[in-house]
Parts: structure tokens; C-alpha cells; sequence
């Protein structure tokens, strides 16, 4: 599974779940959907990585830049359901507590 | 030439990533021991904390190969050399790319929530060795102990 | 030597065989042009028909090389070269082992449901190229084309 | 998966399930599983291959030994579920007729 992410909007929150790899090769594909999120300000954001097997540092820069532009435009960023590699990642970059795994 | 070794030479590219990741991520499991060959079909088990380790740190050194190193080079190709025994894995990659100094790159701020610079230091912190030697072509060595050494440092205690 | 070739040396026995079947598994995914590289955890796609026949007439070759040719051998290595292109996929193996005659062996004879002798029949069922050239070292050429041909064969019919 | 098997015996029935690939590495672990079956006399063995993912001529070899095995004691075999790549292989072998499938 290269990558696979779906966007669900329930009031003010939503979802975005992301599963498989997000790398160098397949990050890109999320940007425009973070690039509409930002855009309309969404209040809070909900990121399920529960179905996500590898993650590599362009893949954590993608979810960090997530992370700042809602914040910066007012917004919360919740993220869950890391497991296995990319929880051993987000670990060793000292990203479990920022997004409150 | 050891004739364990599991050498492999393919395209510098990220297109051809997944032959070289695949390749160390199954040596890997030669190192626990596995029975290998076994498994094809099924779910790929990067859940051992040492193929976590060996495939995360070395998919960030490819990466950064294919991406900086060899960018703009023609029909580039990589070397491996893979030595994989009980005690661990070596993992030696010689590129004919750019040169650089890796001591230049520092450690990226944590605390500051970086966007980038986290490829090296990924590596450095999964792995027991993470060299390089300026070529060309240049050589990266990466290697893994499999069982950490578990005798305590020995500490010099002084009295005041 | 193209440069887009990709090869790999590697002990020759069982224990070793995914290494060999999983690079020219993903080899396939080239030939498909998947991007590659972007799947490592997830399950193992051999479904295409493509990748089914190449992974499974490789493996069966594999097998006999490393169970009949390189048996009793201290440290056989094998070497494969695999040139990967949208029109297909060829996979040179070379090993130093024994040589044999494959004219020798037989097809199976299917409706005697067979418990052995049928490995080189679907080797040569699945594969348009099945070449072996004794050695040492010994080469195995298995090759196969992407896009069967569609032109039906040209059939001379005669009024009797 | 390696292989992952399990007997389950039901009246007359024996439901034999082989998951995983059943190959030269994997097969001989079937071998004591196909004895006892065959010493037992077991009058019908159902061998469910839904799981299977991949197969080769060893593996073949076994599922063979097992049909004429049984069959020669006076038991019946049946074969389901095969798919994908053991699927193909069985048509190649023209076994599918054999066994049903
Ligand atoms: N193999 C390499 N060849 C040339 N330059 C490299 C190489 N690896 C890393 N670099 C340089 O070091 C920088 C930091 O690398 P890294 O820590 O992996 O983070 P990132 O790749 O995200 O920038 C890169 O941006 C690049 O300029
Ligand atoms: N690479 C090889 N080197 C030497 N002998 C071989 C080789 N491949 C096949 N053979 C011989 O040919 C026979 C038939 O091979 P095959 O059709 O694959 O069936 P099987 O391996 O099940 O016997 C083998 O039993 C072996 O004696």
C-alpha cells in the first residue's frame, strides 16, 4: 500500500486518517489537502495514523508542517494512533509529546 | 571477499529505492535468524525494533544519496555491500555523486520542531556507526550491533 | 554493461533465497512501472499475472540451482543480472555448481498427478525464455515479455 | 507467515487449513500432519487454501502426496479455496480438475 489518506469533516472537526508509507515519494501527495485545511481554517484537526506502517523524516516534516500552519492560523492538531516504526520515529525526534501520542 | 557478503548494484535513484531497502531489510532477518524465503506473500514485518532500526536509518542515507549526491548525474548506480552474521549487520553504500561533509550537518533542534535536517541525524541515533568517506566514490558505512553490549561503561570514580 | 542493470551476488542456498526472489519481485514492479519503494510494510503484492509467473518460475529455478546444482558446494555464491523494461523482464543467473542437461529432463506427465519433476515445467510454462548454458559457471537466461504478442500466428491454409 | 497450519476434526470430516506458502522450505512441516491424517484413516479431508498466498512445485508435491495418500487408505479430498498465484500454478499443473477447485 503506497499511501492512502482520506479527509472526513464532522462539525468543527476533521479527520484525516493516513495509512501505509508516507515518504519522500508519496509526502506529496498530502500537501494540497493540508494546503485546503489551512486554507479554510479548519478548528481542529484529528490525525489517525493507526494504519500507518513507515514513516521517513520527509513524511514526519510533512505532519510537522501540518502541525504549524493550523496552529498558526488558529487551529488544534491532535495526532493518534501511532504504532511500530513510525512511533519508534516520532520517539527518537521527541514529536510523542507535541503530538500528545 | 568474504563469500557471505550480499553485494548488489542497481540505479541511484529513488524509483529504485525499494531494491536496495528490500535487500537490507532482508538481510535483517538473516541476522535474528530467520528462516528467510518463507514469507513472500504476507505482510512485511518491519516490527522487530532492529530491522526498524537498520531500514529506517538506511532508507534515510539512500534517500539522501539519490536526492543530494547523484542529483543531475547520468544513469548513476549504487554499491552495496551487505554483511549480515549473528552479531549484527554492515551495510557499506559507495556513490558516484557529490562529495560533502557530514560533520557540517548539525544536529537539527528538536525543541524547535524542525521541517527538515532529521534524515542524518534519524540515522546516527539508530545506529552503533554511521561513516563516510569522501570519494569518489564516496562510502557510507552503516552498521548495527544486533545485541547491545549490556556490561555497564566503566566509570572512574574520584574522591574529592 | 547497461547501467540500468541490476545485479546482485549472494550465497546460493535456501536460506538466502528471498533475497534473490524479493529483488527480482520488485525488479517486476519496474517493469509495470510502479513506483517503487513505497510499499516496504504493507502485504506483498504478487497477484499480477505478470509477477506471479516471473516470482514463481524464478523461485522453482532458484531452488534447483541451489538444491541440485550447488549442493555439497562450500560457499556457492550466485550472481544475477536483471534488466528491467516496460517490454519485460530478463533475469541472468549464474552459479558454480554442477552442470547438468535440462534437454534430459522430461515433461511431467500432469495426469499421473506427479510428486516431483514438475519445477523446470513451470519454469518453462510461465517464461517465454527458459536458456541454460552449462559452465562453470553455469547460466540460467529467464525472460519474459510484458505484452504478449497479439498478432495471431500467421496460419498457411490450403484448399485440399 | 511462513506457513501457519491447523487440523480441525468434525465427525467424519477433517478440515485441514494451510496458510501462508507452502513451499520447499515450508512443506516438510506439513509431513507429520499428512501422516497421522493418513494413518488415521480419516475418511474425508477438506483442505481449505483461502489463505494460501503462495505456492511452489515442493508445496504442490505435498498437497499431491496427501490426495493419492488418502485416497489409496479409501478417504475422499477436497481442495477449496485456492486463489492468486497457488490458483494459477494449479491450472498450469491441471490440477484444478483434480482437486476440484
Ligand atoms: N549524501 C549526501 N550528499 C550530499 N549532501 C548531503 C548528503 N546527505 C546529506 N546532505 C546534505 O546535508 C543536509 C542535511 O541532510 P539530512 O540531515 O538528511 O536532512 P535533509 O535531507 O532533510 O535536509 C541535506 O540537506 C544536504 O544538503
Ligand atoms: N540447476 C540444476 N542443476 C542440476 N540438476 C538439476 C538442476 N535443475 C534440475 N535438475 C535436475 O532435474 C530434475 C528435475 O527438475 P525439476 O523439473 O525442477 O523437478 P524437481 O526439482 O522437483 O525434481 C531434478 O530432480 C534434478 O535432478
Amino acid at each position: 500500500m503506497p499511501i492512502d489518506f482520506a479527509r472526513a469533516d464532522q462539525g468543527d472537526t476533521t479527520n484525516l486518517r493516513i495509512a501505509g508509507t508516507l515518504d519522500v515519494l508519496t509526502a506529496p501527495g498530502l500537501a494540497s489537502t493540508i494546503e485546503q485545511i489551512v486554507e479554510e481554517r479548519r478548528p481542529k484537526v484529528v490525525v489517525d495514523l493507526s494504519g500507518l506502517d513507515l514513516i521517513d523524516s520527509s513524511g514526519v516534516a510533512a505532519l510537522v508542517a501540518l502541525y504549524k500552519r493550523v496552529r498558526a492560523v488558529g487551529g488544534q492538531v491532535q495526532v493518534t494512533g501511532a504504532r511500530d516504526q513510525p512511533l519508534a520515529i516520532f520517539k527518537l525526534l521527541r514529536m510523542d509529546k507535541v503530538f500528545l501520542l | 571477499m568474504d563469500p557471505r557478503t550480499i553485494r548488489m548494484t542497481a540505479p541511484c535513484s529513488l524509483r529504485h529505492r525499494a531494491l536496495a531497502v528490500r535487500l537490507v531489510a532482508e538481510a535483517c532477518r538473516l541476522v535474528r535468524g530467520e528462516r528467510s524465503g518463507d514469507d513472500l506473500a504476507a505482510g512485511y514485518d518491519v516490527r522487530d525494533p532492529f530491522d526498524v532500526a537498520v531500514v529506517s536509518a538506511f532508507a534515510e542515507i539512500y534517500n539522501n544519496v539519490a536526492l543530494h549526491a547523484c542529483a543531475g548525474l547520468v544513469d548513476p548506480q549504487i554499491e552495496l555491500a551487505i554483511a549480515a552474521t549473528p552479531d549484527g549487520i554492515t551495510v557499506e553504500m559507495t556513490d558516484p555523486g557529490r562529495r560533502f561533509d557530514p560533520e557540517s550537518v548539525r544536529s537539527p533542534d528538536l525543541d524547535a520542531l524542525p521541517e527538515g535536517g532529521m534524515g542524518l541525524h534519524i540515522a546516527r541515533a539508530m545506529l552503533d556507526v554511521v561513516d563516510y568517506e569522501p570519494g569518489p566514490p564516496n562510502l557510507w558505512r552503516l552498521s548495527k550491533r544486533r545485541v547491545a553490549a549490556v556490561d555497564p561503561p566503566v566509570v572512574a570514580t574520584r574522591t574529592a
